[in-house]
């Protein structure tokens, strides 16, 4: 125990000191990384983690980020920095470049949860708090019972709250998995990580194994209150789920509420319109990628317009030169807009080929953080905003604007409307450019969560189409709270009934639904729609 | 103001008008009478561009339109009030107003007094989906939505059909109102005799796509109009 | 449309229809059994097949003009009923292979055994009875056009949300029978047949005689639909497809009508769909795609809607041209092509190639129809909805 | 208004406190009315009065909220669909001309004669002599004969006007529900349809709305002025006709 | 005309499967491109016929009968999905052509005139679990797949295999998805969620193609780490990690028989040619073009053995002959059709290429039947001795277990 304890103290203060490495076995330990055998990699971290040497957590954090290279044949192993300057592994002395047959260390799963683990020791009194957070988590994962005295000196020295509840926990896995701890030791152990509620707890608690009686009694009580507590949760995730569903069915749908709900055209290539937005989305990144990396974070915003203008344009070309001859024959734009996004998809597969081209998440938009019990992912959220957004501007647009008023005035009677001198054509234009436009915006927002594929839109027309007939034809409120509603109904159904099953279940609710409402959710109503 | 020339129309193959001539001048009214089917509608629908004529030349305020869109014909100033009303069903009475803003100057884009003052039961019902009004209300808003554009041409086409009696008075007050401003030429299709003989300054009869009766209101005799519509 | 002249030229066009189809029916399969292989015009057996597929499609594209084009429901589900009848009769061929299937066993299909069934699911009884599968054939397409008409038709869904409701109903469908729990074979459906009534389905006899019937059966529906569209049912269609609820207000029970066509139009699809499956050799659920069912509209549109030859001839050019597309050096072109060729019909074809020729045969008849564009969009089973708010 | 309860039950069409709101505007109003068999009813009333949805209450097309409507004394409209309505002899001509566009003015004729509507009787339709001579006196009647063969939608507003009284004919109900048939006529046509309609009446019963009031008073019937949905004035054209609030709100000084 | 051999190409080059089947189109006409430069086959040169069956299957019966009758083609490549072979299937018996069918799947098949050059599960599946259970102690199995018959039956054999390895079965959860899913939120937390029963868990998936993209991006954002639970796919390979940013997946692990960064002199040769040949430097290789490389180049070595491109004699030929694959060994045709290959489990690196961690020591032969299934156990396929795809060891008989 003791000498544990002045392990890690030595290391600390070592790393503090920052002592030049000494010669010796610690070398012989890090040229095992060039031997390119898992095993040998694995020997290699515990000895390093061990060695106390100042160099090992460097050595450790680089072969975890793949920074960590060996020449097979020297066996000389080089660390390159973060700030790209290599320098020596075991004397930390700079060196010019790798030599050339220098290949990264690999790593496998299993390599790598020990490399966690063992940076978690070592980095659990870094000065950095993030990674004092993470190393808190780790342990408290890996529960190694070595490192019990650094997390309660850790935990002694801790002065931010959240780290030191991290330290707690941590401290009260390693308890609860050592044999020697006391009862109570342990009691108190089960109610620190009862307190801290959630899936790992749970992992940690339902996997102890032997304990006392009491222990187990006191941990069995733990988890039912922890499940409890979670399947509580569990229906604020899927309600969550349900709204994040629902605002991609929106999204997907609202342009068509447009095209098809307002104008009346059965526009089939609006899927491919959608596509259009993802594959703007694609290029912008590639143009970023290659000629202004630092602009990657801002790749969507520069996106959302182009994707706007690229499909509004084509969506106005496709007006002039077919819808426009097809007004007042809802039936036919079925026929030519399906032939139109034939024509599309072939198009994108011949100019991007036929495979899945990367879009990649901007930083904002990776990753997830919690609240309460449930994981939030950035960019559903920020999807969710997004398209709650475009849905008000767009409400605002049709009901606040003269171009809003023209549009609605020249879809409901196009031949009066030119004569009340509304320019019907340069209006039926910009409807569907219009509708078109935000498809492609929709597309930017999809690209960040589906394949960027010729395929792309067709797997959201059919969905769309359902959402803007079960919100009711016409009118936008309907179309977002069929999508809402559609997007919840299935997140609930799917624990239940499984994907299958459950879209299924949507599927015939639906059917059901239009006979109770033959015009939808938010019909119109009155002899105004029979007029 | 508007003069048309010998106008052809054909739907299909079926002739509609026959080398129709007509003219019309500010501060007049010129009625247009016949019996159904006979092309009134047909001669409106050409002068406003929604059906393209066959042959011949309509000419408004001394420039030739006959190639114009009927959004370009609006916009010069012609007003339109159709047969069956054609309101927009999905828009309120206020919009269905607002739809013709289209042709005026920003700062003319409000709705005129006049047609509060003329129609009052659309005051009251500015919020309520035009499609919803009952028939004679639809009249009243279609007349009122013309008169928003200010038009310097309104063609009306058989206004009272379906107008309760006191509203069409008030019809022809607002028609009386409008010539008497002195800058706007009006065309009234009619069957309603009466309200044509007070009402006009010339008139025509029409059969069979052509006109072939016209007189002026200084030698206007109802029975002999009566007689032309009834033949 | 006006009636003794189009019904008197219609017949003399529909005479000769169903000539070139009895035609068609008994040359080609003479001249593939009967004329040496190679000779001029010996048609080979790949054609045959090729062409029983073709007359399928035309009898599925027949059934949807019937109430499309005569009765205003746009039916964006009709491969479901299609479908169907080809599961039907795929289970039959099924149950003929016995023990000749890759696992021998004599009662249980091979994707049965391989899912470790032990025994044979209920629905699957009797399929090993020819008159039995036959029956179903009809049975279970009419029955669920019955059923889901019913209900629809009573509760007044009609236009768009008609269309979309019989697209959830064929997508739900297939998402149903890509289930192996189902018990269709999952997603590789039913395949590897063996014979029909005893004559092996790959034999050119076979081939041929299908083929035969197929153009026996595209007849009979041809003559079925003549039927009804001339007689004053027909009248009634159209009015219901031009104004519903005016045809109410002159004492005709609409969802009755539509009720009878929807479900005659099904069991059309089931029939076309039981001849097509052993002629192509499969029936898997992706015939329920609704893009299946929508390109079957699109046939119907293209050969023009509302005059029943054309959804034939539609159905037999559309895939044409798709088998022609497909191969050769065009194949990577060949949706340009079809997409094409979509966009151009409708431009210029607007009513479709029969009903285009159709106004150029009899231009003073069609012309001048008042095409208000509310009355059209009626006339299209589609209440061209508007925006609100 | 007091309808005359002793008839009520005898009534060809009896309407007792019908309600009919529209979020919230209340279209129909206390509405009692009632139609003796045999007789014509003349209709009038300020635009908006209620008259249209009032036949839109009795042909089925709106529910009222309350109130109650028989037919014939026995039938309670209010739960039967427009289909059985029809089925029952009660037909109706619309304020806005509708007629089947697609289909010729001989077959909008054929389509509403008044015999077997099933869909066996249909499919196994064969014209009869007596079926075609009863749409040639129709045609006749309405001055169409020329245009048996064109489309209806290509008749003029006037010509669909006829057609769809036409269409009223043929179907021959018991009680015809006449919504404005005269908007759009001729003077010499106007007469020609109070001629028709008195000579129809001789063994029909009709309710006829119209705002033109020479045609109302040739007719020569009793007269109900409606107002906002409820009825205000009943008797001859000329009591109603010189009732001050008729005057004020409907026919004007 | 007689002077060239024709060589069908049946693979879809629109609809859903495109995104794959492209690819391997592409491989057959360099393939053949390549063949002809060295002189084509018995002094011809090999023409290819391209077709484009759309995704669409009984296209796919269609154009394998015109390759066959009308353009008289002595060999077919082509199909991915399983239906689509089936589909095929009637077809190449009644006319006696020649298939090979390059991608892994299901098994429970030996026709005599298919060639499966892709891996059976026993040379997939099986070795990726065993590779989970070995080296990752993994305990609890979550069996996520698209619900169709591949991930079904792979599924089932799975399932047979973990539970006669011990596993209960309480520690399996079985998953299936539409086609094309692409919302996994809930999927993706159930994982979670099953994963945090204090037993080591991972995720074996059969999801199909379109929706991996999706399944892996909320893998990625809901933080779900290859240490914490590693996924092995049998459908994900080079070309699907193409769409997507492989970062958050490191670790994450597919079993093939081929990955495009092993390093062998042939498979550095071939990757050079085919970027050359696309003209895309970047273009990568995968799998089943693998297998398409093995398969031809045995077709052709078949073809010059028995001098003719007669089917039947090809047919014959071909059991026995053997083609060096990419990754340093050399693949035999057996006599179930199948052939022999290598397995290999990669972890996903950053780059969009996978790591190979571990490998069979040999090559492992493909079980057209398997031996996990009941109904398939005794039978083997054997078009040499017993001429028959479906000989069941047990009664001594052709033609499965009755009769
Ligand atoms: N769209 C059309 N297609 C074909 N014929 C038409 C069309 N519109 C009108 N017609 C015919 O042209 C003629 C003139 O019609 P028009 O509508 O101009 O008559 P009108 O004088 O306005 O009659 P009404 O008083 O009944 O309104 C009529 O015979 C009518 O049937
Ligand atoms: N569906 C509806 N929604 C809202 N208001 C309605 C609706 N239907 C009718 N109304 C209103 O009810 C009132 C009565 O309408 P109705 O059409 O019955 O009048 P009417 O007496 O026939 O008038 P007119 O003589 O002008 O035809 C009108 O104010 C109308 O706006
Ligand atoms: N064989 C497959 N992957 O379907
Ligand atoms: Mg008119
Ligand atoms: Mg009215």
């Amino acid at each position: 125990m003791d000498r544990f304890r002045a392990l890690f103290l030595s290391i600390l203060l070592l790393s503090c000191l920052a002592v030049p490495a000494l010669a010796g076995p610690f070398e012989d330990s890090v040229a095992k990384f060039a031997n390119d055998e898992f095993s040998d990699t694995e020997a290699a971290v515990g000895e390093i983690a061990a060695s106390g040497n100042a160099l090992a957590s460097p050595i450790i954090s680089a072969l975890q980020d793949g920074r960590l290279s060996a020449d097979p044949d020297s066996k000389k192993v080089f660390i390159t920095q973060t700030d790209g300057k290599i320098v020596d592994a075991t004397t930390g002395a700079a060196v010019d470049k790798l030599p050339d047959n220098a290949a990264a260390v690999r790593l496998n799963n299993r390599l790598r949860r020990t490399v966690e683990a063992a940076l978690g020791g070592l980095t659990l009194l870094s000065p950095d708090p993030a990674k004092r957070l993470a190393a808190a988590q780790s342990v408290f994962k890996s529960h190694e019972e070595n490192l019990l005295p650094t997390v309660e000196s850790a935990l002694a020295k801790e002065s931010v709250k959240s780290i030191k509840q991290a330290f707690a926990e941590a401290r009260a896995a390693i308890i609860l998995f050592k044999s020697d701890a006391s009862d109570s030791d342990k009691l108190d152990a089960v109610a620190v990580v009862k307190a801290r509620g959630d899936q790992e707890a749970l992992a940690l608690l339902t996997g102890l194994g032997d304990q006392p009686a009491l222990v187990t009694k006191a941990a069995a009580s733990a988890v039912s209150s922890i499940q409890s507590n979670l399947a509580m949760w569990s229906m604020v995730q899927n309600a969550w789920y349900g709204l994040s569903l629902g605002s991609v069915l929106l999204l997907a749908a609202i342009g068509l509420a447009i095209t098809f709900g307002v104008m009346g055209v059965i526009n089939m290539a609006h899927g491919e319109m959608v596509m259009l937005g993802a594959y703007t989305t694609f290029v912008v990144q590639e143009v970023i990628r290659t000629r202004y990396p630092a602009l990657f974070d801002y790749s969507l915003l520069i996106a959302v317009p182009l994707a706007f203008l690229v499909a509004g344009f084509i969506g106005v070309l496709i007006e002039r030169t077919i819808i426009r001859f097809l007004y007042g024959r809802p039936l036919e734009t079925l026929l030519a807009t399906w032939g139109l996004s034939l024509v599309l998809q072939q198009a994108v597969r011949t100019a991007f080929g036929p495979t899945n081209r990367e879009v990649g998440n901007p930083s904002w938009m990776s990753g997830a953080f919690e609240l309460g019990q449930i994981t939030i992912t950035y960019n559903r959220l920020w999807i969710l905003c997004f398209t709650l957004a475009v849905f008000a501007i767009l409400l605002a647009m049709l009901r606040y604007t003269a171009l809003g008023l023209e549009m609605r005035a020249v879809t409901q009677n196009r031949r009066m409307a030119a004569s009340m001198g509304i320019a019907t054509s340069r209006v039926d234009a910009l409807t569907f450019g219009l509708g078109s436009g935000i498809a492609g915006i929709a597309g930017v927002a999809l690209s960040q969560i589906d394949n960027v594929s010729p395929n792309l839109g067709q797997s959201y027309i059919i969905d769309s189409f359902m959402v803007v007939v079960f919100g009711g034809v016409g009118n936008l409120w309907g179309t977002l709270v069929g999508a809402f509603t559609l997007g919840i109904a299935n997140k609930f159904l799917e624990p239940v009934a499984g994907a299958v099953l459950g879209k299924i279940a949507i599927l015939v609710l639906i059917i059901l639904f239009i006979q109770k409402r033959p015009r939808g959710l938010f019909a119109l109503k009155g002899r105004a729609v029979e007029a | 103001m508007l003069k048309v020339d010998n106008i052809n129309l054909y739907y299909g193959a079926a002739q509609a008008l026959r080398g129709v001539s007509l003219t019309a001048e500010p501060g007049k009214v010129t009625c247009v009478l016949g019996r159904n089917g006979v092309g009134k509608t047909s001669l409106l629908r050409a002068m406003v561009g929604q059906y393209p004529i066959a042959s011949g030349a309509i000419n408004f305020d001394g420039k030739d339109i006959t190639a114009l869109k009927p959004y370009e014909r609006a916009r010069r100033g012609i007003g339109f009030v159709p047969q069956g009303r054609e309101i927009f069903p999905l828009l309120t009475v206020e919009e269905n107003l607002k739809t013709g803003f289209g042709p005026l100057k920003r700062e003319d884009r409000n709705i005129p007094n006049d047609v509060f003052s003329l129609f009052p039961v659309l005051e009251t019902m500015l919020g309520r989906r035009g499609g919803d009004l009952s028939g004679g209300q639809q009249q009243q808003l279609a007349i009122g939505r013309a008169l928003v554009m200010r038009p310097k041409l309104l063609l009306l086409d058989e206004p009272t059909e379906g107008i309760q009696p006191s509203i069409i008075k008030d019809i022809g007050r607002a028609i009386s109102y409008l010539r008497n401003l002195g800058n706007i030429a009006i065309v009234l299709v009619e069957q309603y005799l009466d309200f044509a003989c007070e009402l006009g300054d010339s008139f025509a009869v029409m059969d069979r796509g052509a006109v072939k009766y016209a007189c002026d209101r200084a030698n206007l005799d109802p029975a002999e109009i009566s007689r032309q519509m009834a033949l | 449309m006006t009636p003794h002249i189009l019904t008197r030229s219609l017949d003399r066009a529909a005479t000769a229809f169903v000539l070139l189809v009895a035609a068609v029916g008994v040359l080609i399969p003479l001249s593939n059994l009967l004329l040496p292989q190679g000779s001029m015009f010996q048609v080979p057996t790949y054609l045959v097949a090729l062409w029983g597929k073709y007359v399928c499609y035309a009898i599925l594209a027949l059934s949807i003009d019937l109430i499309w084009g005569y009765c205003g429901i746009l039916s964006l589900g009709h491969g479901a009923f299609f479908a169907l009848g080809g599961y039907a009769m795929g289970m039959y061929l099924m149950r003929q292979i016995g023990s000749r299937g890759v696992y021998g066993n004599p009662i249980l299909p091979d994707f049965m055994v391989f899912l470790n069934w032990d025994k044979l699911p209920w629905y699957w009884y009797g399929f090993d009875k020819f008159w039995f599968a036959a029956l179903m054939v009809l049975l279970v397409p009419g029955l669920l056009a019955f059923c889901f008409g019913w209900l629809a038709f009573r509760s007044r869904v009609t236009g768009v949300y008609l269309s979309i409701i019989t697209q959830a109903m064929t997508y739900a469908l297939l998402l149903a029978f890509f289930r192996n729990d189902f018990g269709f074979g999952g997603n590789n459906g039913l395949t590897d047949f063996k014979d029909i009534l005893g004559f092996n389905v790959q034999a050119e006899g076979t081939r041929a005689a299908l083929f035969l019937l197929s153009c026996l059966a595209l007849i009979i529906a041809f003559l079925i639909c003549r039927a009804i569209v001339s007689s004053k049912l027909g009248k009634v269609l159209i009015a219901v497809r031009d104004a519903e609820s005016r045809t109410r207000f002159l004492g005709y029970r609409v969802e009755s009508y539509k009720l009878f066509v929807f479900t005659l139009s099904a069991c059309m699809a089931g029939v076309a769909g039981a001849l097509y499956v052993p002629q192509v050799g499969i029936i898997n659920p992706s015939e329920f795609a609704p893009a299946n069912s929508i390109e079957a509209v699109i046939w119907v549109a293209v050969g023009g809607r509302g005059t029943l030859i054309g959804a034939a001839l539609g159905a037999v050019v559309v895939n044409y041209a798709k088998t022609f597309f497909t191969s050769g050096p065009l194949a990577p072109y060949w949706l340009f092509m079809l997409g094409a060729l979509f966009i151009l019909v409708t431009l210029l074809l607007p009513k479709g190639i029969v009903g285009t020729f159709n106004s150029w045969w009899e231009p003073r008849r069609s012309t001048g129809i008042a095409a208000d564009e509310a009355s059209a969009a009626r006339e299209d089973g589609i209440s061209a909805a508007k925006m609100a708010e | 208004m007091n309808v005359m309860d002793t008839r009520a039950t005898s009534a060809m069409l009896y309407l007792d406190g019908v309600h009919v709101s529209f979020d919230g505007f209340h279209a129909i109003n206390n509405l009692s009315l009632t139609l003796a068999p045999g007789e014509m009813r003349a209709i009038i009333g300020p635009n908006g009065a209620g008259k249209t949805t009032m036949m839109d209450i009795i042909t089925g097309k709106t529910k009222p909220d309350e109130g109650t409507v028989l037919f014939d004394g026995t039938v309670d409209l209010t739960r039967l669909d427009e289909t059985r309505i029809a089925e029952l002899g009660i037909g109706r001509k619309f304020q806005k001309p509708t007629v089947f566009e697609s289909q010729t003015v001989q077959d909008n004729l054929l389509l509403a004669l008044n015999v077997d509507h099933s869909v066996r009787g249909t499919l196994f339709w064969r014209g009869s002599k007596a079926e075609s001579e009863r749409i040639d006196k129709v045609l006749e009647t309405i001055r169409l004969t020329d245009a048996r063969n064109r489309l209806a939608g290509s008749l003029s507003h006037g010509q669909k006007q006829w057609l769809e009284i036409g269409m009223l004919l043929a179907q021959d109900p018991k009680v015809l529900l006449v919504d404005e048939p005269v908007a759009g006529m001729t003077d010499v046509e106007t007469h020609l349809t109070a001629e028709l309609l008195k000579e129809i009446n001789r063994n029909h019963t009709i309710m006829v709305v119209e705002h033109d009031m020479t045609f109302v008073r040739e007719l020569g019937v009793k007269v109900t002025c409606l107002h906002e949905g409820s009825v205000l004035a009943e008797g001859s054209i000329d009591q109603v006709s010189s009732n001050e609030r008729v005057v004020e709100v409907y026919l004007g000084r | 005309a007689d002077d060239t051999i024709k060589v069908g190409i049946l693979h879809s080059l629109s609809g859903t499967m495109a995104i794959s089947e492209t690819t391997l189109k592409d491989t057959i006409l360099f393939l053949i491109d390549e063949q002809n430069k060295k002189g084509g086959v018995l002094g011809k040169k090999l023409e290819p016929v391209v077709v484009d069956p759309a995704s669409n299957w009984p296209l796919f019966a269609e154009k394998a009968r015109e390759l066959i009758t009308k353009d008289k083609v002595a060999v077919v490549f082509g199909c991915w999905t399983s239906v689509s072979r089936k589909s095929v299937l009637p077809v190449f018996k009644e006319l006696n052509n020649i298939l090979f069918y390059p991608v892994q799947y299901e098994g429970e098949e030996s026709e005599r005139n298919v060639f499966y050059t892709g891996a059976a599960p026993n040379q997939q599946a099986i070795p990726a679990v065993d590779y989970l259970m070995k080296e990752e102690k993994v305990k609890r199995w979550v069996l996520a797949g698209t619900d169709y018959v591949y991930p079904r039956t792979t599924n089932k054999i799975l399932e047979a295999y973990l539970k006669s390895k011990g596993v209960a079965q309480d520690d399996i959860m079985i998953n299936y998805t539409p086609f094309g899913h692409s919302d996994w939120q809930t999927i993706v937390a159930d994982i979670k969620k099953f994963g945090s029963a204090g037993k080591k868990t991972a995720v074996v998936s059969t999801i199909n193609g379109d929706a991996n993209v999706p399944f892996y991006k909320e893998l990625g954002n809901q933080g779900i780490k290859a240490t914490d639970i590693p996924v092995v796919a049998f459908s994900v390979g080079e070309e699907e990690l193409a769409g997507i940013d492989t970062k958050p997946l490191l670790g994450h692990l597919a079993a093939w028989n081929y990955f495009e960064s092993i390093k062998t002199p042939a498979n550095e040769k071939f990757i050079k040619e085919w970027q050359a040949y696309t003209k895309n430097p970047k273009r990568v290789t995968n799998d089943p073009m693998e297998a398409h490389y093995i398969g031809f180049n045995m077709w052709v070595k078949a073809v010059e053995k028995v001098k003719s491109t007669d089917p039947d004699k090809v047919i014959d030929a071909l059991p026995g002959i053997e083609a060096p694959n990419l990754t340093g060994g050399t693949s035999k045709m057996l006599p179930n059709h199948h052939i022999t290959k290598p397995v290999f489990i990669g972890e996903i690196k950053g780059n969009g290429q996978f790591d190979v961690v571990w490998k069979t020591p040999g090559l492992v032969a493909g079980d057209a039947w398997s031996k996990e299934l009941e109904g398939s156990k005794d039978l083997i396929g054997d078009w040499v001795g017993k001429k028959c795809g479906n000989y069941n060891t047990k009664t001594n008989k052709c033609g499965g277990q009755g009769s």
